[in-house]
């Protein structure tokens, strides 16, 4: 059974469709991300899971059970908003306990609870300061402990790290990672940072104007696109066209190339020039233009490095040419 | 941040404006102590705290401040009440004809005073309604919804929405979450825009000549003296008292709504 | 039991708003804008001009009077004052508006917004009042420009005609003046709210691009200020469209539309004529409320 | 108007009574603790009093109108009109033992007695007089020119921006008053009833009067007020503005020039739909005791309505006061009354609604 | 002579040394990043060259001449806002024009030089929208042909790329160079991104506190950083402490590791565990412990990939361990 599973799903706002039609399956224990453009839909698809939007259409069930007429309070997921969301006028502890207070629970049960989940995110001895008293991060994990201690069966994270610099990312990243393992329960976490997706999910979905693209683990979306949209976005692929590639293969369509693929060989299937070069610190970046088509290359560290404005051949692994089905 | 230093000719327009806004009311205090009780001589001949006294024990400057107070109590207590629900909706939802609400509650402040005192005068004449505490109530009320209107949408504003989903999230339900989220982030903004309210209220003279019958509020007391005075300085005495009793509750709403921001908008 | 009610809600959003609008959308949609449709009707009422009763047969006859020479007179004359009041206190205000959203900081903010705040809440009435006690002919601006020899002055702008006067108190300068300082709060709170919206990096985008100071007031900050003053001006407008005590306890006797409100009403009893005056303000109001919308003002207010 | 029923017997007092006033005319000791004819009546018939003051006739009409009063005192251009609007009720003058002793010269005045109907008790009358600046005046003013005309005065200034003249529009008749005396050509007879070119002229006079007026009065303390603080030196008044200036030690005095004056004659009429109407029975024959009468008429400077009070000691007045506030003027006095199209005296006159719009116009400066 | 100099500058803010004795050169043409975490210094360094901010001591010279008593309105100089400042009252013509217009151009020959800015960033057409109509790629280039306009010799530029999202930012980073380039103009920019100080810039000054740590060529500070926090600023280095470093060369000094010279070999000088591993697309992340330091490697596509727990021999060439000056 799907901890989530959405059939046929829409919310349009007037003529605006957020969602639409959307259909998904996500299973018990996954840690699933939700990628895509701004304004893609990714917020809605969550907000729709938690209650907060109602759909235009369709089904969404929660772990078998139809949800769409039940109230927030009334479904076993919970969530950790983008901006927090913590109360201001309660201090971390009361914010962590208020879900238990809710649901009635005396107050040194609840206290205790909220202490253990502020533990768990190495924030003991926070309890008795205000909100407004904490950084960016340590908020962070105020909402995480908040939405946690309700022990959810699904917990929603709508881009959980975009306030954070990136140090404090990188850390957040393999926190949450750890604990997700630890607990098992299903994540579901909304960016629009690829890097983040590919780095933390299991699965990944790959929204673009309200749709999803294509569904499937880090390793698929970004080695075996379906469509140009998604070897775009997940990761700065070179897109070879069609008519390029019919040329190269033989078969005629769009296809994927990693920059980190491209060689500057001796000889190769492709001439271009380099237009310009940048050093990325871990790699060199090459800009090159080859038959009206922009690429660009990945150098590692050590090899060779061209100047602007000459010309080299390009090679490749056969397998790192990844042909698509969309235009 | 542009460099802090103000033009001199800045500060000097800035300050001669402030003088012009305070020397007045200042004045008002001087004369509550003059000793020439007849005109407005200037200087006065002399400095006394008998005037004082003299207010304390008139029994009509009591009453009428009795009214007032009873009038601006109930008047904010309507229009918290409906400038809250108010503010709650238009915040809630774009919804149609929010701007036509938002207009609807500026209106009785956007039209001068005596085209919403005589309209009201006109409906209680029509529908035949006695006038009493409760018509200069109604009048009242009718346009301070707008000040608490105007502070409860401000912070609703600024009190993030996600707040409220938050709340529900962890299995609050809308009066669970009016109580323990939403009550107590507005409640300083409530606070400060019911104290504009009920100084609005209580300074209110225009509207209120055309509710009241023959009932004085403090207002429509000072103007009777003004126009036809009995003991001068008994009413500079009122007037100052007054200016300070107004204070109060200003001073309250600015250390109400001051630096809330930090505190209702956190996140971002 | 509120749970359920509570389920209701969430599944009917509308249901919740309606829920929330109802009150004040009686009281205010029913009651004021009630009142303000009755004014109107009245407005075509006529009065018997001996027995001072009104006669409730729908006739125009009520705004013939109204356009009578001497009333356009009150009407041109209130909306020339109006327009000038403004005008003043956008003025004066912008300084102060300018000093506190800009310059003032910390301690001294507060006391400047207090400073603005103090005589805006303070008695309406004791404001009106003090200034009579300094524009009276015996009053404290003769003694002070007699004390500094400028008594000249004084007398020289008392004898022009239509602004001056026996002495101020009894001119239409000491109306003016009266106006604008009993309104100028409603003037510069907005102002300051707008010009504290300007983002500082657009003024010192300003001066890179070589504007010298002034120039930037008059480039970028006078036209990003101008919603704050469209929303102030709607106040000032306003109160001084419809105010009848300033000009009766200080002015030339000449009525303002306030006035004749007040005393075709409560003094000659010809509640017919006082709403035909009252619907004057109205019209030019909501002219001002519209094309402030357009502005952007409200948001300022 | 018809008469409705009169009262024909005076029950238990409501407890309570309220009444439209000028100005000074109801005093309860509280401007000067020795002038008081309301608590005594208040002990004696536990009828609480409570006072509305109207500044012009035109208000006390409307508040009539509006209603919730029992009582008001009506000058003679305001009584008319509330008598044909049905706002007054005709008074049964066997339940006011008093009547007898009231001056027999007012007694059937028209401004309150129709058709033989009584719908009121006279109060007290008196003239308009000229109050002037006795620093400025060594003499008092031989006529109303002072406030009409252009001119200097005995100290040697111009009289412009130094005079007052009264705001409402009965001032229009001072204007014709003055006109009957000095332009006889226009044939006016009476100032209350104008043919459009008198009325035409008496505007003439007041839109030059306009240029020497800076600031008009239409309530007794402002005039108080601009005579201490803003210069005044003459203008139409009461003798209650006159007394109480005097007792502030300002050099005033006050005179009836040669024109004559206008004046009024106010009376105590009952609202038609009064709630009190046995307290406001008992209080028109409290109104004519002579003690009231006579501290009345001494406050206000004005002539009693109940002679005896003129003279026998009940109260401060005493008979060279009666004669000083024009007891023996009477015939020399046109008592405000309300301007009518079809009036007595000529065959259209100018209507009262004119005077009211015209007026306004003449302030303006039109 | 240098087109900037600053000499012994100090910018104090009552307590906060916000610049502190900074001295720093800039030469003609030059593309110098200015670079740092929040809180460095770096806004106020380049408001003291535009004029915004006057220094408490030292001296700024912009080509030769004592410029700090100067107002910005009398300086050479313009600057690309962070958050573009542009007029909203104004339209795109307009705000490119303003600079002009208060320089006295006639109507028609400023509008026809803002229209060739605008087609230099490629926004052409655009002049009649008001800047409210444009997202926010289109209102940088707006706010940079509004600079550019004024044809000034020093052009400063704070975070110019800061709001953009990935994509946007690559493609400007290009075009900002390439116009540098085609200009000859000395732009001074400011970052706390160290991929775009190291990709774009000529020069790179490393701030931190108020001062500058490093400057030099990006391959300098990035491959030989004078300080630990310029090592760990500048690409996330590992930091080898003192004392294991002494036993693995004899020098008792801290150094600096990049991720990506680490190897998972079979024999090295130090084992670690693997605590974690993330798929970043190009590479795969590795977390290791080693004698109680954390470090990171980066294997590039390809290499053999170990699973968590495992213990793993780690070698690098001698070269790339850089060991530094401080603590
Ligand atoms: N309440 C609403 N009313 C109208 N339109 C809305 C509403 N909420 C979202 N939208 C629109 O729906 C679309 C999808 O919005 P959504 O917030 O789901 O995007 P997103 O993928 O989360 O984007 P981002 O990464 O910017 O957060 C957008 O075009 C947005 O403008
Ligand atoms: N006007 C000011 N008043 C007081 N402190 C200031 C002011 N301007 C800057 N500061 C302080 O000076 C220090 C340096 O600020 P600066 O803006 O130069 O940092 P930055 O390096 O640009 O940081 P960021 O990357 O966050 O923009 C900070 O601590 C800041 O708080
Ligand atoms: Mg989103
Ligand atoms: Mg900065």
């Amino acid at each position: 059974m799907s901890a989530v599973s959405f059939d046929g799903v829409s919310r349009h706002f007037g003529p605006v469709r957020a969602v639409d039609a959307v259909s998904l399956d996500i299973a018990e224990g996954e840690f699933f991300a939700m990628l895509g453009p701004s304004g893609s839909g990714k917020t809605t698809c969550l907000r729709l899971i938690a209650g907060f939007e109602r759909p235009s259409a369709g089904v969404i069930r929660l772990f078998g059970a139809a949800v769409q007429d039940q109230p927030p309070y009334r479904r076993p997921v919970n969530t950790v908003f983008q901006d927090y969301a913590l109360f201001p006028h309660l201090n971390v502890r009361d914010n962590v306990a208020y879900g238990l207070m809710i649901a009635g629970q005396n107050r040194a049960d609840r206290h205790r609870a909220a202490d253990e989940a502020l533990e768990m995110v190495r924030l003991s001895g926070y309890g008795a300061r205000k909100p407004s008293a904490l950084s960016g991060g340590q908020r962070q994990r105020v909402a995480l402990a908040r939405a946690l201690v309700m022990k959810p069966r699904v917990l929603l994270l709508d881009e959980p790290l975009g306030a954070l610099d990136l140090k404090l990312r990188e850390q957040m990243q393999d926190e949450l990672k750890t604990l997700q393992r630890q607990l098992g329960i299903t994540f579901i976490f909304v960016t629009h940072d690829q890097g983040e997706a590919l780095s933390m999910a299991d699965r990944v979905a790959v929204f673009n104007e309200g749709r999803i693209l294509q569904t499937g683990t880090p390793e698929t979306v970004y080695f075996r696109p379906d469509v140009p949209f998604v070897a775009d976005f997940v990761g700065s692929s070179n897109i070879l066209p069609a008519p390029l590639v019919a040329r190269l293969t033989g078969t005629h369509a769009a296809a994927a190339l990693r920059p980190e693929a491209l060689r500057i060989a001796d000889a190769g299937p492709l001439r271009a020039t380099v237009t310009a070069l940048s050093f990325l610190g871990t790699a060199t970046r090459v800009v090159l233009e080859a038959e009206g088509t922009r690429l660009t290359a990945l150098l590692a560290k050590g090899a060779p490095r061209p100047a602007p404005g000459d010309t080299v051949a390009l090679a490749w692994d056969a397998g790192d040419l990844h042909l698509m089905a969309g235009a | 941040m542009p460099s802090d230093r103000a033009p001199l000719s800045l500060k000097i327009a800035a300050g001669a404006g402030l003088l012009f806004l305070h020397l007045p009311i200042l004045l008002i205090f001087v004369y509550a102590f003059t000793t020439e009780d007849k005109s407005y001589q200037w200087p006065p001949p002399g400095l006394t705290l008998k005037w004082f006294a003299v207010t304390w024990n008139r029994p009509d400057v009591w009453a009428a401040l009795r009214l007032s107070l009873q009038v601006a109590a109930i008047s904010t207590a309507v229009a918290l009440v409906l400038g809250t629900l108010c503010a709650a909706a238009v915040s809630r939802a774009h919804f149609f004809g929010r701007e036509t609400v938002s207009l609807l509650v500026i209106l009785p402040i956007a039209l001068p005073g005596v085209v919403t005192g005589i309209a009201l005068r006109s409906v209680f004449h029509i529908a035949e309604i006695p006038f009493s505490f409760w018509t200069i109530v109604l009048g009242h009320a009718t346009f301070c919804v707008v000040v608490v209107y105007n502070n409860a949408v401000a912070r609703f504003r600024r009190t993030s929405g996600s707040l409220i989903e938050a709340s529900m999230d962890l299995g609050a339900d809308s009066f669970q979450t009016l109580r323990h989220v939403l009550l107590p982030n507005i409640a300083t903004a409530l606070l400060a825009g019911g104290m504009l309210a009920f100084a609005l209220s209580f300074d209110e003279v225009i509207v209120t000549t055309f509710t009241a019958g023959q009932q004085q509020t403090l207002p429509i007391w000072m103007l009777e003296e003004l126009v036809r005075p009995r003991q001068r300085p008994v009413t500079n005495v009122v007037a100052m008292v007054v200016v300070l009793v107004t204070l109060l509750p200003i001073l309250g709403a600015y250390y109400l709504t001051r630096g809330t921001d930090a505190v209702a908008g956190q996140g971002k | 039991m509120m749970r359920a009610f509570s389920d209701t809600l969430w599944r009917r959003p509308r249901l919740t708003i309606a829920l929330l609008l109802a009150p004040p959308l009686i009281w205010l949609g029913v009651v004021y804008l009630g009142a303000l449709a009755a004014l109107l009707a009245q407005s075509f009422f006529s009065i018997d001009h001996f027995t001072g009763q009104v006669n409730r047969d729908l006739t125009l006859a009520t705004y013939a009077e109204l356009l009578r020479a001497s009333n356009l007179d009150i009407i041109l004359r209130t909306v020339t004052m109006a327009a000038l009041v403004t005008l003043a206190s956008a003025v004066i205000a912008f300084p102060i508006a300018w000093y506190a959203a800009r310059h003032a900081r910390g301690r001294w903010k507060a006391l400047f917004y207090l400073g603005v705040m103090m005589p805006l809440w303070s008695s309406y009435l004791v404001k009106v009042y003090s200034w009579k006690l300094i524009l009276a002919r015996e009053g404290i601006l003769t003694w002070g420009a007699e004390k500094l020899h400028l008594a000249w002055a004084l007398n020289g702008w008392l004898a022009l005609p239509v602004v001056g006067g026996n002495s101020l108190s009894v001119s239409a300068t000491g109306t003016f003046v009266v106006f604008v300082y009993v309104w100028l709060p409603y003037m510069i709170l907005p102002v300051q709210a707008a010009l504290e919206r300007v983002p500082p990096s657009m003024l010192e985008a300003s001066g890179d691009l070589g504007a010298k100071p002034f120039q930037t007031l008059r480039h970028v900050l006078l036209p990003l200020a101008m919603p704050g003053v469209v929303a102030g001006s709607i106040f000032t407008f306003s109160l001084t469209l419809g105010d009848y005590i300033i000009p009766g306890i200080i002015g030339s006797s000449r009525r303002f539309i306030g006035q004749a409100v007040y005393e075709q009403q409560g003094v000659a009893g010809n509640t017919p004529l006082a709403a035909a005056f009252a619907m004057v303000p109205i019209l030019i109001m909501a002219a001002y409320l519209w094309a402030a919308k357009k502005q952007g003002a409200f948001n300022a207010l | 108007g018809t008469a409705t029923a009169q009262m024909s017997e005076i029950g238990e007092g409501e407890g309570a009574l309220s009444i439209v006033a000028w100005a000074g005319y109801i005093e309860s000791g509280e401007t000067d603790a020795d002038f008081d004819w309301v608590s005594a009546f208040q002990d004696k018939t536990g009828c609480m009093v409570s006072v509305k003051t109207a500044n012009t006739s035109d208000e006390m009409v409307a508040l009539m109108n509006e209603g919730g009063f029992d009582l008001v005192t009506a000058s003679g251009d305001a009584s008319l009109r509330m008598i044909a609007g049905n706002r007054v009720q005709p008074i049964n003058i066997d339940l006011i033992p008093s009547w007898s002793k009231v001056d027999d010269r007012l007694k059937d005045a028209p401004w309150h007695t129709v058709d033989g109907v009584h719908y009121g008790v006279p109060y007290m009358w008196g003239p308009n007089v000229l109050m002037y600046d006795t620093e400025v005046f060594p003499e008092a003013p031989k006529s109303w020119d002072v406030v009409f005309k252009q001119m200097d005065l005995p100290d040697g200034a111009s009289n412009a921006g130094r005079v007052q003249a009264y705001d409402g529009p009965i001032h229009i008749a001072d204007a014709a008053n003055y006109l009957m005396y000095h332009d006889p050509d226009l044939g006016i007879t009476d100032p209350y009833e104008l043919t459009q070119p008198q009325y035409d002229a008496a505007l003439d006079l007041l839109r030059g009067q306009r240029e020497l007026v800076s600031r008009y009065w239409h309530d007794a303390f402002i005039q108080i007020d601009d005579f201490k603080n803003e210069g005044m030196v003459a203008s139409g008044s009461w003798p209650f503005q006159v007394n109480l200036l005097e007792a502030d030690g300002v050099p005033v005095a006050s005179t009836i020039p040669e024109e004559g004056a206008t004046g009024w004659a106010d009376t105590t009429m009952l609202h038609a739909e009064a709630e009190h109407p046995n307290c406001a029975y008992m209080w028109m024959e409290h109104t004519l005791s002579s003690n009231l009468q006579s501290d009345l008429s001494v406050w206000f400077g004005a002539v009693p309505s109940v002679p005896e009070a003129c003279t026998d000691g009940s109260g401060m007045q005493t008979a060279e006061g009666c004669t000083a506030n024009g007891l023996d003027d009477f015939d020399k006095i046109k008592f405000w009354k309300t301007p009518v199209a079809n009036c007595a005296s000529q065959e259209e006159c100018v209507p009262y609604y004119r005077w009211v719009s015209d007026y306004i116009g003449v302030i303006g400066g039109r």
